[in-house]
């Protein structure tokens, strides 16, 4: 569904995403892990339009969108979140969710499901939250659940997660993935999850794909990946494994 | 009379920039320009190509509209980038408006545009008729002002203020929002330019493009509140009468230094604006 | 019998020092009038037009509300048109000596009035150019409304004669004229400069004038340069400029009605006369004379003031004046006048003069 | 060395903390655990004076400083690494950690001290001149951590500093962790790695919907136990 | 022709000195506190009437009148500061309707105090000509153009380099952080604020020395220096210095070349130009998004 054609992004004189390519699917769960500052963000940057590829193409369900403004692809179906939340201001929680159906789900024109936005809500675990100011009254984990719900009340078919787990409470942290994967399986939604955690990967994961220096050094399934060497040295570190 | 005349022109201006301000999250320097714009069109329609006036009102909000489409560019730029590029938009048009000495009469400006017409024995270009002019117009526009408001558009358009990117990401052409917002605010101000055009009669390019079309209604819209609908207008009312019949009154020359004070006083207590502040008296009494 | 007279003027804005000045000789006339005509007194009630048409309608009508019986003042002729359209409407006298835009006679007012015009600050342009025998003018003026069409009927008329003639217009936001005064310098050379803008900028091109100093015989310029004021606060701009000037300084009031004009004001203000008090002065003392014939007619309700303000036939401070029927003074011709050391002395028209012009001659 | 003493905070109407009460003894890494939303960065927050204090004392050597502002903080050698990488955006990576020495008793000392920051985190070095605004998330989580290090404080006040760092890097920072213990100072450590927190941790402090409730030598805890308690709510 | 465009650049050059220094204030309080200064024309302005007065009363040159203005604007500045910082809801607009009713309220009090008329130095000194081969300039352009260079080298150390000028721009990104840092928010805003009237003051004296000014002035000297603040970029100061001389220079040419008429149009046309081209101003860095 995802089709990333030697994708390199630049900024000034540090390249940041160094000619990758890689294809995620519908059916996929697809980590993306390396060290900080690796370019992983940048990538889902220029995959959702925030940042345009110095070169290569941007393939989504066989269209290239690489010239397609953000909205443009947001209601192709690629849904995003930020690593720093970003909540819109001035509305509530459910009005958050509410733009992101109206727009990101229904197009220009449409109607707002009501059902859709509960169903959500109660899935990351806002309902009791949601006449709060989002942008003022939320803890932190608060937003970043906030985050995955915008991206789901716009029905993508793919999620790009940047971090979401991060901070999470074991708890939530278990409850969260439980609800990935139905998500995948359920609405047959491809994710794309940017996480440190190396057992949060290798529990949701079926395939991992590890940038370095903005270049794309490994891609397989979990247990191959982590044992890679060159990934151990640059990522794990020596006191895993 | 004029003098509610006079404010409810102030009142319909602000109006049509608290739209922009309020909804678009674009504060805007600029609007003399839309004000401008709108009255020549009609002024110049009316005057020598002797259309009809009410159709000169209109025109004057489509010419407003094609000023702001020049000014498209804008909307890439934010804050105070935005509000500066838009001044100087306002300059240019008025330069513009001085040097085409051949179309709009140059620095001497146009005189003898006609009034409001009388149609079916009311005299709409006097005081009372003008008066029911501008308060028509100006609660048409609030009622656009109210539907685009509480609209998913309207939404939207709240959210983007802070978080463009985040809403863009949401799928919101946020750049077509803003766009329509700029228009229609440019389209509501130049038909008030318009009517004010009429209204006086006369037109001249330090007038029409004055820097008080855009201060006074500023200042209005604030002082009522602008993220209310009847902030601007009734912040109009109250500033335009208070100053002009109390402060005036009071010190002869140098009046505007009340209603400074009171500008500062205002945002410094209740920076939300009168009409909230009425509100929630009321809400605290019952 | 006491009549309420409506001051509406510029106090704040753009024009508020000018508004300034006018009201100050409305209130001389007033006191003159009320000290010297026994049977009728006049009283002023003045409205703030801030400088903006709008308000000058509303000023307008609030004077009238208040039982004004007619109109004294008004500046910009931006301002006075609809200002003047409202007291028409209202049936009343609105006389200004503010705006000098040819449409505010052409377009019908039947009770409006005005005591000068472009023509005749032109014809004394035109008169002393004539006599300096210049070949060549570099007229530089502000694009304002009355500027901007003095300085083309000037630019007209100079080259009808066979004059050479070169037109800088300039934005009233201009402050450094260097750029222009340089493109004259190097490229007009003209004999003479002649400003049309107001005093910021006089100040403005005389001083990048004084720097670059052009190889020209004159500097001449219109309104409020030629003042005493002037004279004072920039002595080393103002030597040998040449402006308007209705009388010459230090004044010699010969006439009556001079002397107390005179007096009042100084009594009054404490400073000398400029020429802004002197039109409110003439505009004013007019009207009221018009109105108190009126009132010894009874006509006053009847349109009376207008009507005796078209048999009005007198010498003024500012020269003979008469009406004419669009309301416009005939024989309004302005007088030019030269900074010579600390006086100023009326070099044209010859049978006004007061000292003999300096020529060629520029204030460096 | 620090006291919390029946600690009571919030934001505006909205309660966050009652009545908590804790000790953070001098020279001891004391951690503080508990589900999101416990109110652990409120304590934090309240602690150095961002969020006001509805009621209670905290005591520094006895002393109450409830109320202080945040700025006299730095002078009573305090220093804290906010959650959610409060950095300057709009300065360089160098100039963020300069500031994090800012007060007149360390200035003379930045030199070696930056020289140390770029050691313990080489990344950063690369990145000095980049404006911070720009950091990749780690990155950012790195400047955090290493400016409160330029204080050289007596008490480090550490909010989920593992947050975003990659592997090699966490280990990294627990490292730092028990160095900066060892050499005696004051830790109040807030993590949700638990299993690595007690790890380097004396006393561990459970907290739950805004109260304390568990306190124990970090000898004592089973992290089964632990967590079996972070369900039971 | 090429002693025309040589004096047009070099008056240019001058008048951009002159800009400059007026940009100055209003850019620290911008780069510092996100806050547009809509008063700061007239804080400009009530520097240049001290500069009045006391050439005007005591006779003296208005460059002697330096020290007074500094207080006079000091202590306006500081109660601007005074409103801004009670502000806190929208901190952005809110302050800009502020600043502009301090604006108001300060024109008028000058318009009541000093009248409207139309006042400039009468210092021979001053305006003084001062000829290098074909370019002609004023002495008081220069003595100022010198002086705001000087100043601007000495913010420019005192922003980048000095404890309290970093200070307050860490106030400024984060107030939060910069608390915890140790450094106290209001007084670093405060001494932002009141470098900025030292910069005002300054730039008074200078317009009056150089040019003519009149109590209505104020607002169109803050346009001119919102205008260069913007070209700059956000808290640039060789940005202001570049931006006031690319002005000063437009303008200048503009009158040369084509009308003097139009030279508005060209400095707002060249404002328009870069912001299109670099949204950023001259030399604003771009964000990172995401
Ligand atoms: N706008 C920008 N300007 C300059 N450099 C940038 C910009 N955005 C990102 N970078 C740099 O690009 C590199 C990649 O950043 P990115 O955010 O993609 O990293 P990441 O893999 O997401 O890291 P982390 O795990 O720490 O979040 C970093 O070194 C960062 O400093
Ligand atoms: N600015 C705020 N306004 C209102 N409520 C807030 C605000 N910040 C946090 N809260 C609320 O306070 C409670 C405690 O939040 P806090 O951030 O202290 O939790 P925490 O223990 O640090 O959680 P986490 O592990 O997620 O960081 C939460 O319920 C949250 O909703
Ligand atoms: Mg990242
Ligand atoms: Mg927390």
């Amino acid at each position: 569904m995802l089709e990333l054609d030697n994708i390199t992004v630049r900024f000034g004189g540090l390249t940041a995403v160094d000619n990758v390519s890689l294809r995620a699917g519908s059916d996929d769960v697809l980590g993306l892990v390396g060290p900080n500052g690796a370019g992983k963000t940048t990538l889902f940057n220029a995959i959702s339009g925030l940042v345009r590829p110095a070169g290569g193409a941007i393939r989504f369900g066989g269209t290239n969108v690489v010239r397609a403004p953000m909205f443009r692809r947001a209601r192709l179906g690629i849904g995003r979140t930020f690593q720093i939340p970003q909540p819109l201001h001035g509305l509530t929680v459910r009005e958050n969710l509410v733009v992101a159906q109206r727009f990101g789900a229904a197009g220009w024109t449409g109607t707002v499901d009501e059902r859709r936005i509960a169903e959500v809500l109660e899935f990351t675990g806002l309902a009791d939250k949601a006449e709060r100011d989002a942008a003022t009254g939320l803890a932190l984990t608060e937003l970043k659940a906030l985050e995955v719900a915008k991206a789901l009340a716009t029905n993508p078919r793919l999620l790009l997660l940047d971090e979401v787990l991060a901070g999470l409470e074991t708890a939530a942290k278990r409850r969260f993935m439980e609800m990935l994967k139905d998500l995948h399986a359920r609405f047959g939604v491809g994710i794309v999850i940017i996480e440190h955690d190396i057992e949060t990967i290798a529990t949701l994961c079926r395939r991992v794909a590890v940038l370095n220096f903005g270049r794309l050094i490994a891609d397989g399934t979990p247990d191959a990946v982590f044992r890679d060497p060159e990934v151990m040295r640059s990522y794990v570190g020596g006191g895993h494994g | 009379m004029s003098l509610i005349d006079a404010a409810l022109v102030i009142g319909g201006i602000a109006l049509a920039w608290a739209l922009l301000g309020n909804l678009g999250g674009m504060v805007s320097f600029g609007h003399s320009a839309f004000v401008g714009v709108g009255g020549y069109v009609s002024a110049l329609l009316t005057a020598r190509a002797g259309l009809p006036v009410p159709a000169g009102l209109l025109l004057g909000g489509v010419g407003a509209v094609l000023a702001a489409v020049v000014m498209l560019p804008v909307l890439r730029l934010r804050g105070p980038y935005f509000a500066l590029a838009i001044l100087a938009y306002a300059h240019i048009f008025r330069i513009l408006a001085t040097e085409w000495t051949s179309v709009t009469g140059g620095a001497a400006g146009v005189s003898g545009v006609p009034p409001l017409p009388v149609i079916a024995g009311i005299d709409f270009g006097g005081k009372t008729g003008a008066y029911f002019v501008i308060l028509t117009i100006v609660c048409v526009f609030a009622w656009i002002y109210a539907r685009v408001s509480a609209s998913h558009y309207g939404l939207a358009l709240r959210a983007m203020h802070d978080s463009e990117d985040a809403t863009q990401v949401l799928g919101v052409n946020s750049t077509l929002l803003k766009a329509a917002m700029l228009l229609l605010s440019a389209f509501m101000t130049g038909v008030v330019g318009a009517f004010n055009a009429h209204y006086i009669g006369f037109l001249e390019p330090d007038y029409a493009f004055a820097g008080l079309w855009v201060t006074l209604p500023i200042v209005a819209a604030i002082f009522g509140g602008y993220r209310t609908i009847g902030g601007p207008l009734l912040g109009a009312i109250v500033v335009y009468l208070l100053d002009q019949l109390v402060f005036k009154s009071l010190i002869s020359s140098g009046h505007q230094l009340i209603l400074g004070a009171l500008l500062v006083v205002m945002i410094v207590f209740s920076p939300r604006g009168l009409l909230p502040l009425l509100t929630r008296r009321r809400e605290r009494d019952a | 019998e006491e009549f309420t007279v409506g001051a509406e003027l510029p106090l704040t804005g753009s024009l508020a020092r000018v508004g300034a000045g006018m009201q100050e000789g409305i209130m001389v006339a007033a006191e003159v009038f009320n000290r010297t005509n026994g049977k009728h007194r006049m009283k002023i009630a003045t409205v703030d037009d801030e400088s903006s048409p709008a308000k000058a309608i509303a000023a307008v009508e609030k004077l009238a509300s208040d039982g004004a019986v007619a109109i004294t003042g008004g500046y910009g002729s931006n301002n006075i048109a609809p200002a003047s359209d409202a007291a028409n409407k209202l049936g009343l006298v609105y006389i200004t000596s503010g705006g000098v835009d040819e449409n505010l006679v052409t377009a019908g007012r039947k009770h409006f009035f005005r005591i000068n015009n472009t023509a005749g600050y032109e014809k004394a342009a035109l008169g002393l150019f004539a006599d300096m025998k210049v070949k060549s003018v570099s007229i530089v003026h502000s694009t304002k409304d009355a500027t901007s069409s003095l300085a083309q009927s000037v630019q007209k008329a100079l080259a009808a004669k066979g004059v050479k003639v070169t037109s800088h217009a300039f934005d009233p936001a201009m402050t450094d004229f260097k750029p222009v005064i340089n493109k004259i310098r190097l490229q007009d050379r003209p004999d003479a400069v002649f400003m049309v803008g107001y005093e910021n900028d006089y100040v403005g091109i005389l001083r990048a004038a004084r720097v670059l100093k052009p190889q020209v015989k004159a500097m001449v310029g219109v309104w409020s340069l030629a003042t005493p004021k002037m004279a004072a606060e920039f002595p080393d701009l103002m030597p040998n400029v040449y402006g308007t000037a209705l009388l010459p300084f230090p004044a010699k009031f010969t006439s009556a009605d001079g002397r107390a004009f005179a007096d009042t004001y100084k009594a009054l203000y404490k400073k000398e006369p400029d020429y802004l008090g002197q039109f409110g002065y003439v505009q004013s003392m007019l009207l009221f004379e018009a109105i108190a014939r009126a009132a010894d007619k009874g006509t006053i309700r009847k349109g009376g003031i207008a009507e005796e303000l078209r048999r009005t036939d007198r010498e003024t401070l500012i020269g003979r004046v008469q009406f004419g029927a669009n309301g416009d003074n005939v024989n309004f011709s302005h007088r030019m006048g030269q900074h010579q050391g600390k006086n100023i002395v009326i070099v044209w028209p010859p049978q006004h003069a007061t000292g003999k012009m300096a020529y060629p001659a520029v204030p460096w | 060395m620090v006291e919390v003493d029946a600690l009571r905070a919030g934001y505006g109407a909205i309660n966050v903390l009652w009545d908590v009460s804790m000790q953070f003894a001098e020279g001891r890494l004391t951690t503080i655990i508990g589900p999101n939303g416990a109110g652990k960065t409120t304590l934090l927050r309240a602690l150095m004076g961002l969020v006001p204090v509805g009621a209670g004392a905290i005591r520094l050597a006895g002393r109450n400083i409830a109320g202080t502002p945040t700025w006299r903080m730095a002078d009573a050698g305090i220093a804290m690494v906010p959650e959610g990488r409060m950095i300057f955006r709009d300065m360089t990576v160098e100039e963020n950690l300069i500031m994090g020495a800012f007060a007149r008793a360390h200035r003379p000392h930045v030199k070696e001290r930056l020289a140390s920051s770029y050691e313990m985190f080489p990344r950063l070095a690369e990145r000095r001149r980049q404006l911070a605004g720009s950091l990749s998330g780690g990155e950012a989580q790195m400047v955090a951590m290493a400016r409160a290090l330029m204080a050289d404080p007596r008490i480090l006040v550490v909010d989920e500093p593992s947050l975003g760092l990659a592997p090699i890097v966490v280990a990294e920072l627990f490292g730092i962790l028990a160095r900066l213990k060892a050499e005696g100072r004051t830790i109040v450590l807030v993590e949700q790695n638990t299993a690595q927190a007690v790890g380097v941790a004396d006393h561990v402090y459970l907290m739950q919907g805004g109260r304390v409730v568990l306190s124990q030598a970090a000898t004592d805890v089973r992290l089964e136990e632990l967590h079996a308690l972070y369900f039971a709510r | 022709m090429l002693d025309l465009i040589l004096q047009a650049l070099y008056s240019g050059l001058l008048a951009g000195g002159s800009y400059a220094l007026i940009a100055l204030g209003l850019a620290v309080v911008f780069g510092t506190m996100r806050v547009i200064n809509l008063a700061h024309g007239e804080l400009v302005l009530l520097a240049a009437y001290a500069g009045y007065t006391v050439e005007s009363r005591l006779g003296w040159s208005p460059v002697a009148a330096i020290p007074l203005a500094i207080a006079v604007v000091c202590l306006a500045a500081a109660c601007v500061y005074g409103v801004v910082s009670r502000i806190r809801a929208d901190r952005e607009i809110n302050s800009l309707i502020a600043t502009f009713g301090i604006g108001v309220i300060l024109t008028n009090t000058i318009l009541l105090v000093w009248s409207a008329d139309v006042r400039s130095t009468s210092s021979a000194w001053l305006q003084e000509a001062v000829v290098m081969g074909p370019l002609y300039g004023m002495r008081g352009e220069l003595a100022f153009f010198g002086v705001s260079l000087a100043l601007m080298g000495a913010l420019w150390w005192w922003l980048a380099k000095s404890w309290y000028g970093r200070a307050v721009r860490a106030v400024a990104s984060n107030r939060d952080a910069a608390q915890l840092m140790g450094i106290p928010p209001g007084r670093t805003e405060l001494v932002s604020f009141l470098v900025a009237g030292v910069l005002a003051a300054c730039a008074g004296v200078a317009l009056y020395s150089v040019g003519v000014i009149q109590p209505a002035l104020g607002a169109a000297l803050t346009v001119k220096a919102f205008i260069i603040t913007v070209l700059a970029g956000v808290g640039s100061i060789p940005g202001v210095l570049l931006g006031a001389v690319l002005l000063g220079v437009a303008e200048a040419l503009t009158v040369t070349l084509a009308s003097s008429a139009l030279q508005e149009l060209a400095g707002m046309g060249l404002f328009l130009l870069v912001l299109f081209v670099l949204p950023n101003g001259l030399f604003g860095a771009s964000r990172r998004r995401g």
